[in-house]
């Protein structure tokens, strides 16, 4: 079977290598210009847990992990038993299983009819003949499955090469051997079977990023000048990365003792002038409520991401949930106004988080990122151009406006102005002192428990949103506008949804769904748009208390529209199926005439 | 400091405070003012960060940038605004509630990273703002809103805690005492490195107006020997058992936080800084 | 005017006894067996700073504070400036101010109309006079006014007698002599103007509560064994009362360093088996969030009691607002089952925080009392006799379920059960031994990240919504059931709609109001039939952002009642008054055939 | 305890550890083992609390309560438990960033409370399960996933703090060295009040295979004639310049919380308790 778009698990221990494996592959992958997608596993061990990798690539845009595997390399069948509810297979599949793993057979629990193309291949030994280590078995590995199904051979060597750099000559070389070892052994001991064929033409090679890579350098992009936080999974690849680059354009980052003082600092830093963030998680987020609060009423721009997680509680910290999007909205105590953003790819942790930026200083108050696991945690090759000319630029992105020489003779930093912001001064500026409070206070800034005062200075904080609602719009609708079966989702789900979507219309069910990416403030006018052929629109989310459906409601008439609401939502941990989510559409589009 | 650029009037804000008559807050916001007026720091070249209660609202009693944050988070406020501008004087304030009890946590780190700035705490032993409960530093056997049957929790030393944590400037001053406050208060502000004061500030309101004679009685100069450079030393005399010390009980120098965060910076920017897009190259395949 | 109901205010210093006095007057009326109804309002100032209090009495029951003074007693008018917007004056206001006030007579700021009726009265004069010392002037203007608007005198004599009893005998007589003196003041130098004339037959005593006094009782009741908290206006007096007779009863009550440790000692001491509460607002609330998480992960009975106070952030710490509602529900990250209760008045804070210790006992989760200052910090006469019999009497709030014999043979502490409750133990039963955890568990309580494991623990803590929606309705139903107007509100504000929709039905305004207690999970059937004959609905909330009708919104689908629905908020920090709501009412009643 | 009733097996859980190889942990979790075993503690009569991290995963490893709470938290958890139940045995664990860094702010209030509990801080130097960040023990200039350029900050010394704290028992083990460990854990257990264990507990895998090594070569027992009863002497010896020192360091008598508690409430007894409803008297106008 030759195919253009191809889905390749690897399982195995700790020492296996297996993440190596599908780096290098990635990596291949996306030098030859190749579409690829990414997702780790692993079990609750620091060490020698075991561990898996999805890759999928393909010469058209991916945008999920693709539902089943088409390739499945075992090291351990143990290993691979923990992971099999997320690695379900194609009939079609094709297994290699490290030939000196002692699991019996009797217990492999795949049916028959996929174990046929299933090949023992003895990567013990192709690595320690061809490099003098077991240690490169995957690397074997990755040369038997190149020749097998024609994966980017080149580029693969290419990419082992790079993955060694730094070491030593030879080992490079024994690498370079397994990896040929591993081809010839194909060559050699299998008689070649096509049942899978990977087939595309090289194009410009793509780059790879994490989601959480991209948030920390949409910071850097955005002038992020402050980054305070505390390690918390799975958000602190965005720590680890801003503590290596950020000092270099004269930023700080700093560990804190905790998220109450991450979120404090970050909002005295923002208080002192500078474009300031702090990236956490669930128990994080929860423990950063009160400080969020204060950068609503001290009028500071912040920026907060959040990378969901299992929860609630600790929860499931390695795994990806949807579970966050009220706390983000009402968080906090008191009528505390915040703006939140949904990423929805690794391309899009980007985007939001320059766009968080923006919205933050030029608003004056906390901007949440809401992003999670999903897309934190996993690779996606990206066109490197998309960074040229985007519209919320480098130079776009000013500072929170400052006041003019006149209107610091007499400074009143909380002035009531029609959009609700007004121009703020720092420390170091030689007029415009004035006291920032968490505590209610008049325009001036001095407290005040005036009811009047509150009354006036609630609504000059929440007019911003007024403004913010004029400013923006979206428009990210996937399918017809006359369908009238409509999907509306947010964040991570997008992938499968768009793949459901163009599914579901490829085979003559006509369904659109949209997918807003500022949550909050709710823009309204294009969901009315996207309404006004619906008959019946199903919400998706990966949380189970249904959250996303109830914040739709309170903002959208529906009964007006007509339109009947449906809630698809499973708790998290694994990410949706395009297959779920067809599944869903193809059942609501049937109903539609019943 | 030949010119007198700033006067007291200069530091001094619109707000008449409101403290109670005879509050001890009174005392350290008048040394504060005149410690200013003898390091004549520019006014918009300061931050007074503080947390909530009654101690916490001296911020808005002087005429610089100030911060009434939130309760317990001066410290890390504070941190923020320092780290990203080295150059300006940042002082927190707050209460024995304030700074002990909630915002606990913070001060060890502050500490050991020696982040410079002062940090006075008024310490009135109980929680003005909310209304008379004990607070950390509240004695034995005291009957507050929340100890009917007497408070049973032995009190904190802050002193020792302090040496403990390695910051690098500990001292107490009385608010009843303001020549050796001002005097104190000054060295705080000049030493390079976290500085902690202990204000002794009764609260005549809550603690009754016994609490400034008690502990007139009980304060004393450090012996004129005293070094304050040894931490085993300083931790033994801040015992409290006899008398309650007041100066500088112990200090040290070493690097500042952000001399250290610069030097970082330099190294790493001679390690290259590209133009923010051409870093696209570290996701190179 | 005879009138046998009427609204007193008294504005003064600090120094001057204004809340002792309507404390005193409060006393008074409720031994007489009337209704009462008393607001306190202080400036910022901890000691000398202004004060004023409210006092409504009346010999038919008061849901709230009254718009309006019909007497107005001034200490000094500088003080009784400061609370000119929350002290509004009838027409008919009999004005008395104390004659050695030097305020310039022309800068008060009341319309000429209503100083008609002005007395100048030597308060200073009259308690040195008596008493020997200008500190009974207080005492002395309640002889006044008792005299001049006939007031229970000789309940008031009984009142002044209980308050500085346990003091020397001289000092309670030097006050009753002042009090005389007020009294033989009037009867010398007043004309009788019987402008306004009070008229009542004593009846029996009722008692006199604050609504944070009855919370502490109603835990007591409820048989709280364990309380942690950190103080924080307008919650602290139910750790005050706590403090003081908990410990009778052999139970704990321990001030912690900060809001987390006071919510994680609480969740300690249930896990080891004791019915445990916290109280605390806004700022509290927030740094519980991560900890009220832990409780429904942990499924642990827990009681947290939020007196919401103005916000965001420290906002204004004295006064009432209603903007924590969608915290409340949402406000821990992941998917965290808890209940929330909103108590509407004094009595009821007994109630719901009875009921919120059944809930959460039964049901293993936290329950969430949504009070707030306006009835926490206020009295309120009731009815001794109502508390003797409950419908969750102290008998009938048992502990948590056990486990049977049987059942502690292969202890499963999270086994999967049909309405999601399972059997606990706690540490010292001798079998049944269990790991608690905050991470996600097994049936066991083993951690598992396992995807299927999640799903269905998660399902399990929901699944008690099912049954609680089940076991409770509600019927809080103020007007016909046929009305085409509406009113939806929630907790404190029940007074005001109340007192609005009667005066509205006593007009001819068909008008309905219903007011749930129990708020989340959403009971939706009481809402269902309320609709019936709703045409257009009115939301009253004090809260600037509308969560509130977000909230109804996301769970009842008005269009499909067609009904109209309008949001009527504003910000907190004073109570809605009766005659802002009738107005509304009106304005919507005559929109009808618009 | 002449009886052996409940030996290793009985307080061993059905969990198999999922440490790394070779992490100092295991030799933390048999030496508490052991010592269970010496004291014969009823498994049913205890409750071992913790955070969250590596080693706060030790509450599993054992058959007896446990709760394995949220990061930061134990001690408060764990006060909850004691004081609803001061017949159970409670034991709080964790590391030291659950311990020192999120949860600082509490351990001073447990220690001068003087809550009867001990507290075993599993120290490795870092962020264990977060996947190795920098702690606040973790040595100047060393490299960790947020220190790129070298840690900066001043790490604390717990057993100065512990000490200032007037922690009422004071004591540091080495997983390495599990005769001295049983022996000092066994003492702490038995200790009426707050009792600190520091434990040095390597992690291989994030502070590479010399951490044992090195702590094996700095760590020394007390000297022979040292007596933990003088807190200026506790505090001076653990300085922790030329050795870090193992066994007990400080240690003092004084009453409990839970002890005085009980007082309290037979005190508030007396006053009366009538039944709840005649409590309405107190409303009476
Ligand atoms: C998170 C939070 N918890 C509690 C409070 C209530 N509160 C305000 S000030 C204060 C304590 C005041 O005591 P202290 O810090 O000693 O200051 P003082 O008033 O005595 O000067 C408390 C508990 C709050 N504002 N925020
Ligand atoms: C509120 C919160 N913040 C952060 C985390 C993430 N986190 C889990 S464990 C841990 C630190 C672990 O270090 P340590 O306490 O020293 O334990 P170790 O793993 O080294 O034994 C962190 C930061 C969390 N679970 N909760
Ligand atoms: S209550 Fe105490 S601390 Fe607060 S202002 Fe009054 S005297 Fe000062
Ligand atoms: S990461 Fe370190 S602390 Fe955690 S289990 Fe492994 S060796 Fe132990
Ligand atoms: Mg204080
Ligand atoms: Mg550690």
């Amino acid at each position: 079977m030759a195919s253009n778009n191809i889905v390749i698990g690897i399982a195995g221990s700790g020492g296996d290598g297996v993440i190596s494996a599908g780096e290098i592959l990635v990596n291949a992958a996306s030098s030859d210009g190749l579409f690829v997608f990414m997702l780790k596993s692993f079990g609750a061990q620091i060490r020698g847990g075991e561990s898996s990798v999805r890759v999928r690539m393909s010469s058209e845009p991916v945008a999920t992990q693709g539902d089943k595997l088409d390739i499945l390399v075992v090291f351990s069948w143990k290993d691979y038993l923990k992971f099999q509810s997320e690695m379900l297979l194609e009939d079609h599949v094709v297994i290699l299983s490290d030939s000196e793993d002692s699991f019996p057979e009797e217990n492999i629990p795949i049916s028959a009819n996929k174990l046929k193309n299933w090949y023992k291949v003895p990567f013990n030994q192709l690595a320690t003949d061809a490099a003098g280590t077991s240690l490169a078995k995957n690397i074997a590995m990755l040369g038997v499955i190149s020749e097998l199904f024609n994966l980017p051979k080149s580029a693969l060597e290419k990419s082992v090469k790079k993955k060694f750099s730094g070491k030593r000559e030879d080992i490079i070389n024994k690498n370079l051997s397994a990896l040929k070892a591993g081809q010839n052994y194909v060559k050699k001991e299998i008689e070649k079977k096509d049942s899978v064929l990977f087939e595309y033409t090289p194009g410009d090679p793509r780059i790879v990023m994490e989601g959480n890579e991209a948030t920390a350098f949409g910071a850097l992009y955005a002038g992020v000048e402050f980054y305070a936080g505390y390690p918390i999974t799975p958000s602190t690849e965005i720590m680890h990365w801003l503590s290596v680059y950020l000092p270099r354009y004269n930023g700080v980052v700093i560990q804190m003792e905790d998220e109450l003082a991450s979120i404090n600092a970050v909002v005295g830093a923002s208080f002192a002038g500078r474009k300031a963030m702090t990236a956490t998680s669930g128990p994080g987020i929860s423990l950063m409520s009160e400080g969020i609060g204060l950068a609503s009423m001290a009028e500071l721009p912040i920026v907060v991401v959040n990378v969901q997680r299992g929860g609630p509680s600790t929860g499931i910290p390695t795994k990806t949930e949807q579970a966050d999007l009220m706390q983000a909205i009402w968080g906090s105590h008191g009528d505390s106004p915040r703006v939140v953003i949904a990423p929805s790819d690794v391309e899009d942790c980007f985007d939001c988080t320059v766009l968080a930026f923006y919205i933050a200083e030029k608003y004056q108050l906390p901007v949440i990122v809401l992003s999670d696991a999903f897309i934190g945690q996993r690779k996606e090759s990206i066109n490197p151009n998309r960074f040229r000319d985007l519209k919320y630029g480098f130079k776009k992105i000013n500072r929170r406006i400052t006041p003019t020489e006149k209107e610091l003779e007499d400074y009143h930093r909380f002035k009531i102005t029609k959009n609700g912001i007004s121009p703020v001064t720092w420390p170091g500026m030689e007029k415009g002192m004035y006291q920032a409070a968490g505590i209610e206070h008049n325009e001036k800034g001095f407290p005040s428990s005036d009811v009047s005062v509150h009354a006036r200075m609630t609504k000059k904080r929440w007019e911003k949103f007024r403004e913010i609602k004029r400013e923006f719009s979206f428009e990210r609708l996937y399918g017809p506008d006359d369908a009238e079966l409509g999907v509306i989702a947010w964040g991570s789900t997008k992938g499968a949804v768009k793949e459901a979507v163009a599914r579901a219309n490829a085979n003559g069910i006509k369904v659109q769904a949209i997918i807003p990416q500022i949550l909050y403030p709710f823009l309204i006018q294009p969901f009315h748009d996207f309404l006004r052929h619906k008959k019946r629109v199903i919400f998706v989310e990966m949380a189970y208390a249904g959250a996303f459906r109830r914040y739709l409601r309170g903002f959208i008439r529906f009964g007006d529209f007509g339109v009947e609401t449906v809630s698809y939502r499973q708790t998290g941990g694994a990410p949706f199926t395009v297959g779920q989510i067809y599944d869903k559409i193809v059942e609501e589009y049937e109903k539609k005439d019943a | 400091m030949d010119e007198v650029k700033y006067s007291l009037k200069d530091y001094k804000s619109d707000l008449k405070p409101i403290w109670c008559p005879g509050c001890g807050d009174y005392g350290v916001l008048n040394a504060l003012m005149q410690a200013l007026v003898k390091l004549q720091i520019p006014p918009h070249q300061m931050a007074i960060v503080s947390g909530i209660g009654c101690s916490s609202r001296l911020p808005g009693y002087l005429n610089t940038y100030g911060f009434n944050g939130i309760h317990g988070r001066a410290i890390p406020l504070a941190t923020g605004v320092k780290l990203s501008n080295p150059d300006i004087k940042v002082i927190a304030v707050g209460g024995d509630g304030d700074g002990f009890s909630i915002g606990a946590g913070h001060i060890p780190h502050a500490a050991r990273k020696n982040i410079d700035m002062t940090y006075i705490v008024m310490n009135n032993n109980i929680y003005g703002l909310t209304k008379g409960q004990a607070s950390p530093t509240t004695p034995v056997g005291e009957q507050t809103k929340t100890t009917f049957y007497g408070n049973m929790d032995e009190p904190i030393n802050p002193i020792r805690m302090m040496i403990a944590y390695k910051a690098s400037f500990v001292a107490r001053i009385f608010s009843g005492d303001p020549k050796n406050a001002i005097e104190v208060i000054t060295q705080a502000i000049q030493h390079r490195g976290f500085s902690f004061v202990e204000a002794l500030s009764p609260c005549p309101t809550f603690r009754g107006v016994e609490q400034f004679k008690l502990i007139r009685e009980k304060v004393r100069y450090l012996p004129e020997d005293y070094q304050p450079t040894d931490e085993v030393r300083a931790f033994d005399i801040a015992n409290d058992n006899d008398f309650i010390r007041l100066g500088v009980i112990y200090r040290q120098d070493r690097p500042i936080y952000t001399d250290i965060v610069r030097k970082m910076q330099q190294v790493s920017e001679k390690i290259g800084k590209p133009e923010i897009l051409d870093l696209l190259k570290l996701f190179e395949p």
